[in-house]
């Protein structure tokens, strides 16, 4: 007997998928145009939002505040100087327009964050204390608490939707290129959503667990990136054909080795210095090599991807382990106290920082130093680069090509999109944000917030502009959907006799050998850690090929119950993930983001020919994928 | 290794409909024993080691032993976390414990009203680029760019 | 309530411990030469040694065969001409009496062999079929049956124990370096056993899962190498103090991707080449970069580790996959043939032999092929060098320093011993063989067995010459033995109950995350697949000081029933072979196996300081390791 | 994925005290659940694809799919073992089949006596370097080193 479950439907004009950062962002902007134009607002979760998405352990700063008016300790910043920035650090390719509109709003996301009640630390004239020149540090431990309660604060509670794993977008049956909904199922219940909308809005963050992490057993949850961020963002809009853009620009944080506690504190609060095993700084050992990556190579501060690549060099040699050098930075900044009792007051100081630190946002990484007896102010820490991840909101680019505010985004741009709204993708009726929108990092939590208000705001002028639009959606796509959501589970009441042992069955195959499989293919010929980052022509079409049987596969995925058919879900949402990237990343010839990837087969940088977008399409239609490039425009100078 | 719970503090959040851990893991791994009516986590290689579970139980009967594919045996960091603040213990290995406590939130819980203190929307605004609370809460001027 | 196990004592004069190829040969010779001494032989094995071992799957070929009376179809090769070979592909370290030993007694095990059923591929001649020079094909499905039923056909059967896992050796109450039993469990029954003997014979193999594999999901078993042998061996060897050599000599085979066949047949029978991704063969193209490795990189046939060199040299520059182009070599072989009905034929011949050398041996790599819809004459197939692996017998060296031949051990080598007896190790009354004797690789299946067969008749003669030695070993002990062997059952009765699943619990570590954490620490710091095999000074010191942490929480190991209390053992006996191995490579001061291993901070081959043995043992008194180098001696001109 | 037991063929050795299956796994992998009286295996990714349950199962229950983590689904190699030979039927995902027969062995099963046909040893032999059957099955005289 097939898995039976209810349909539910449900309608309304703006659809929040994901209520994470940019999702609750979205929720408080959208409704507050909603309300005087009688429109409503859905927002739908698979997890509760409370604590959801990348901030559910909380965060130990803001890592985007420009401070316009001169509320931080240093720099009074202006969305220009940001683009600067931002465009230095992506490596000379990124879309001024959308960097410069979430400079322009990030202060006052954070001003409503103080006000709500999160925690800025202040120095002693009450200005906020500045990590880096960017960032602000937070006690932050409650940081998505209370940015849920903001967001509940003006959603209608039967509006919000929470354990509802969205598995596919809807397009309108008399148009393929326009989006008016998504379906999902409760990981509680048997009920199947049908979920309508005007405009959808598509923010459920990045994805981790598409390469191989670097511990394979208990440990494998223990990524940097949370584990529940599985791509869905990427992988629903690139299957309804939204172009995507930098699929490329991967994320490899430097972090704190196995634990993946946070380096940016260490570095620009406590100064610290990282150093290979024989004490030797690599930032500066290895300037030569880095610039030869002209002209980012001699920029400051150092572009991410490029700290990689000096801190790769010592380690392909063997120079490794990498150490940040913790003893002597917390010296240093105590020494700078004269007086003994002051100092040692500092000292104190400086420890509970430290760990807070950690405890803050990677509370795992307090427990690694407790378990080995690590004292960071006496003995120092490895630190490593990690797995790949997909995320557009931090160092990294990856999400949907997007229309930017009118005011700023160049002409050249406005062919891609069929109507022009701020965050709307090439797909009408959707829109993005956060780890969503590409080619605009450095958002971090604050400017993915502040991105899903700018599409909030944008998606209730859409749904306005288009009042008396209604989704067209056949009740037998429905059904065929819906089946196709529940097929694991049939396959698996179906098969499940036939072995001894469920685990072991020939009929079909289970998400998590089934994401192995994906994790392996990445790794070893996508430029994953085991390959130190280094893929090729000859690799990729490999690694696709093995991708295209794991494709093929995907329809024998078989789960037991709700929870495992999440999962299945996601590993699935991942391969759509992992192959928009092995196309992005075939189709660029040359390597710009060294530490993040190298192509071997053109190791160099190619200002000349590839200072463009490479973006990439799935066209639902032809069950193709084409690539197509963009050209980068300048629009702040130098 | 990840969460794990303490047979003779769990209660099953007293077999309510939803228990709290259920309730708030990100990743859906805590779930109820109904025979036993003891909470367990499913999935503990897909556990972040968040302490939303330890966090919020009401029992105090959730723990955390660091993953055990790298991290050596012993250790041990426990939260308590209040209204306005959070204190954190933490034992190591070699037996030394540190405690630390720090602030969480400046505002009672459930006290956030999002566009209190805010003028409401006037449709007419929707076309400009500004955003609610601004400029007001940009403290300055909006940018406007300038091609 | 602690576990109760009833404690069965065994006495025998010979105890052989493993009844693979070396300990069946132990046995048939023991035997021999025990039954008119009236003397008892005990076999003892984990497994039913019908199927145990590395060739439980069947071989297909015979790694070691001479054919001194010139029954092969080519190559009639004096045991000098084998030492040449040998040292050389040993890179000049090797201990020639024993190789020497090994080649002299070789072909009559061979021949042995063939008598008790064992197909031999014979030519129009009646001659075998050489593989390559050294080697012979076979039917091998039944390898080990044959060679079990052998030893069965001789051993009284209440004297073969299968199924107990050998956990300790005994020692001498009165002799710290006399050896006079080994303990272990019934993985079946509630029994402890002691066995006593005069002469113990140490057989268990090599060891895998000591590096982390390239699968690591359900893939983990199917390394090369089969996982149940875990370096029981050399662990047992080294806790009483015998002195290990070679111990940096692991072996790291290149195989078929991810199936794991092997390639032997391939080389050396079909006469395939490998090239890497753009067709270059990495053999030619690396020629003088591998020269460098004076004067061992001009040498024929080329060391196999220097094949690995050559292949990696390509893979670190991301000039992967490495394929093997095998339809090129079906067809050249095919091509032979004129007459178009007879190629036909070859053909048809040829791609039996091709799927008969998986299906012998390795059948996951038939599979794979059926999997991916490889078919060999049509399509190359990918291979790369696996994770490293420790077995004395194959193109390894690891094991103990043992005794030679009376004729022909140098006068140099006698003070490590205290008595001379072939094969006896630096402890009395320890003898080894196979994967266990150090210091003389290539042995194989054949060579194992006839050193099997040596070691067995020196146990017989060490016995009678000390026929009025009983071993004194007090009932304490015993009880404290059993104790520690059983304490994982214990410990996890204890505290099972103490958290909700069994599986997280903060008062013991299960095997399965203990062996993780092995192979992480010893992939990350001591060479393994994800530094391209490359380690240092640096790299292992931490990698030392993360193993002690694992040691000490091996106290607290659980199992939840004597399945699980197996892989307690057998991840203990990998933390040894584990410890050995670092240290052995941190003595080691140069890079002599460039493809096996990289000291990053001697890249370079030293003949002049370190043509040497570094041996290591660790003192059961002080509980200390030390390093003990011994000369490397030539008794066969070049 | 490792081997598999089909509950339909395996009829749990009759209930015998010792399964075939489990008799012969190298790694102790297969196990009889007592209660449904069928086998399984116990630790799939520690199987070794040998086989030798597979070729040992009196009911043919026995099966190996290929490590799910890196082969695509849909092959399937199956081995016949008779006394003499073993038949191998390989089939492809594609659907393509191959079928491959190899001799195992040249004696009866239990035949071998490892010592028949050579002399009793000779208690004084044991001093020397020569071994059980030899010099006869070097079929060449014994290499003495010359140092
Ligand atoms: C993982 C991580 C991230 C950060 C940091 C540390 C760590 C360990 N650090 S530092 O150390 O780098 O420094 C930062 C820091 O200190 N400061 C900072 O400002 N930002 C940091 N980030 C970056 C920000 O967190 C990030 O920029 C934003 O969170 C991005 O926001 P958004 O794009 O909205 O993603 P989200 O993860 O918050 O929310 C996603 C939501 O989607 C839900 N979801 C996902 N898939 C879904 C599906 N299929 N169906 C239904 N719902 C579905 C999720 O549940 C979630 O609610
Ligand atoms: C793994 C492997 C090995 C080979 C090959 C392919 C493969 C996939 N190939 S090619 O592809 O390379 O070519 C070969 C080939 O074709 N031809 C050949 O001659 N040799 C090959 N080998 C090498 C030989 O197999 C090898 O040289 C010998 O087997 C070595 O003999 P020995 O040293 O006796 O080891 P063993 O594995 O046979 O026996 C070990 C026994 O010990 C038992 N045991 C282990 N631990 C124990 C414990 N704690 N307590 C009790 N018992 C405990 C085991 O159960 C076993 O019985
Ligand atoms: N070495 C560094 N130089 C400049 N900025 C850094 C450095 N390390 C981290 N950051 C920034 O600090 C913030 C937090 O960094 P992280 O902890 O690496 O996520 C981000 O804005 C990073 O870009
Ligand atoms: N390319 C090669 N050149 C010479 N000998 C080889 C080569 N490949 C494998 N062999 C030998 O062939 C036998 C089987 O090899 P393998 O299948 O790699 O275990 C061993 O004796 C190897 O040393
Ligand atoms: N390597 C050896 N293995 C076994 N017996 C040996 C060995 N070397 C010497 N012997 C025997 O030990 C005794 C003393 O020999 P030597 O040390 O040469 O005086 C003689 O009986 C030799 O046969
Ligand atoms: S929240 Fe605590 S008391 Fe409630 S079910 Fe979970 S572990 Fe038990
Ligand atoms: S620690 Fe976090 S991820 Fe792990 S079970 Fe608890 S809530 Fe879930
Ligand atoms: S050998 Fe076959 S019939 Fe016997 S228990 Fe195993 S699977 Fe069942
Ligand atoms: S295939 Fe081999 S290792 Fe796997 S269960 Fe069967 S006998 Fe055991
Ligand atoms: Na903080």
């Amino acid at each position: 007997m097939p898995y039976e479950a209810e349909i539910k439907e449900v309608e309304a004009d703006v659809l929040i998928l994901g209520g994470g950062m940019s999702g609750c962002g979205a929720a408080v902007e959208a409704c507050y145009w909603a309300k005087p134009l009688g429109m409503k607002v859905v927002l739908v979760d698979k997890a509760a939002i409370d604590r959801s998405g990348a901030v559910a352990m909380g965060l130990s700063a803001i890592n985007t505040y420009l401070g316009m008016s001169g509320r931080a300790s240093y720099g009074q910043w202006t969305p220009e100087d940001f683009v600067k920035y931002v465009r230095t650090d992506l490596m000379g390719i990124v879309r001024e327009d959308l960097v410069y509109d979430v400079a322009r709003h990030v202060d006052s996301s954070v001003h409503l964050f103080e006000k709500w009640g999160l925690p800025i630390w202040k120095d002693k004239d009450g200005k906020y204390v500045r990590e880096g020149p960017w960032q602000v540090m937070i006690n932050g431990e409650s940081y998505k608490v209370i940015v849920a309660e903001a967001a509940k604060s003006v959603l209608d509670p039967e509006n919000i939707y929470e354990r509802v794993m969205i598995t596919h977008l809807l397009t309108d049956d008399n148009d393929p290129n326009r989006v008016c909904g998504a379906v999902g199922f409760s990981v509680r219940e048997d009920k199947f959503y049908v979920f309508k909308a005007k405009a959808v809005i598509c923010a459920m963050g990045g994805a981790v667990h598409v390469f191989r992490p670097r511990s394979t057993g208990e440990g494998l949850g223990r990524a940097w990136y949370p584990p529940w961020n599985a791509g869905s963002t990427y992988a629903l809009m690139a299957q309804v054909g939204a172009e995507l853009t930098c699929m490329d620009v991967r994320f490899v944080p430097a972090r704190y080795k196995d634990g993946y506690g946070p380096v940016g504190a260490w570095f620009l609060l406590f100064k610290c210095k990282a150093t290979n095993a024989f004490g030797e700084e690599y930032m500066v050992t290895r300037k030569a090599e880095v610039e030869k990556f002209q002209p980012y190579g001699s920029m400051k501060p150092m572009p991410t991807c490029l700290r990689n690549h000096a801190m790769l060099l010592d380690m392909r040699e063997g120079k490794g382990p990498i150490y940040m050098r913790t003893p002597e930075a917390i010296q240093a900044l105590a020494e700078e106290i004269p007086d003994e009792k002051e100092r040692k007051k500092k000292f104190k100081e400086l420890e509970a920082e430290a760990w807070e630190d950690f405890l803050d946002m990677t509370i795992t990484q307090a427990l690694l130093w407790a378990s080995m007896n690590i004292d960071p102010a006496v003995e120092p820490s490895e630190i490593m680069p990690s797995e790949p991840y997909f995320i557009g909101s931090h160092a990294g680019a990856s999400g949907a090509w997007v229309c930017g505010p009118s005011d700023a985004m160049p002409d050249e741009y406005k062919d891609a999109f069929p109507a022009l709204y701020n965050r709307m993708t090439t797909v009408m009726g959707l829109f993005t944000c956060g780890d969503g929108a590409g080619a605009s990092g450095h958002k971090f939590s604050s400017g993915s917030f502040t991105e899903g208000r700018i599409a909030g705001k944008a998606a209730v002028k859409f749904a306005r502009d288009h009042k008396d639009y209604t989704p067209a959606v056949s009740e037998e796509r429905i059904k065929k959907l819906k089946e196709i959501v529940y097929r694991p589970l049939n396959l698996y009441e179906q098969y499940k006799d036939a072995t001894t042992r469920p685990e072991i069955n020939p009929n079909y195959i289970r998400p998590k050998m089934f994401m192995f499989r994906l994790q392996k293919i990445m790794d070893e010929y996508v430029g994953g850690i085991s390959t130190y980052y280094t893929t090729s022509e000859k690799m990729i079409e490999q690694g696709l090929k093995l991708l295209q049987f794991l494709k093929e596969d995907s329809e024998k995925l078989a789960a037991e119950d709700l929870h495992e058919l999440q999962r299945v879900w996601e590993n699935i949402h991942r391969m759509w993930v992992a192959e928009a990237h092995a196309r992005t990343i075939l189709a660029r010839k040359e390597t710009r983001y060294p530490g993040y990837y190298y192509r071997a087969d053109y190791p160099e940088l190619d200002d000349a020919n590839w200072r463009k977008f490479v973006n990439v399409r799935y066209n639902p239609q032809t069950d193709e994928w084409e690539v197509i490039e963009r050209p980068y425009i300048q629009i702040v100078p130098e | 290794m990840p969460s794990y719970v303490n047979p003779e503090k769990c209660d099953g959040c007293k077999a309510l409909d939803k228990t709290a851990c259920q309730y708030i893991c990100p990743n859906d791994l805590m779930v109820l024993d109904k025979e036993k009516e003891k909470a367990y986590n499913r999935e503990p290689e897909m556990c972040w080691e968040c302490y939303n579970c330890v966090k919020i139980c009401p029992q105090g009967a959730i723990e955390v032993r660091c993953y055990a594919d790298f991290a050596p045996l012993g250790a041990r960091v426990t939260p308590l976390r209040g209204s306005d603040s959070i204190m954190w213990t933490v034992q190591f290995r070699n037996g030394t414990v540190k405690r630390f406590k720090f602030p969480i939130r400046t505002t009672p819980e459930g006290s956030i009203k999002a566009h209190d203190g805010f003028p409401e929307a006037k449709p007419e605004d929707l076309d400009s680029e500004l955003l609610f609370s601004e400029p007001d809460t940009l403290e300055v001027e909006f940018p406007v760019f300038k091609k």
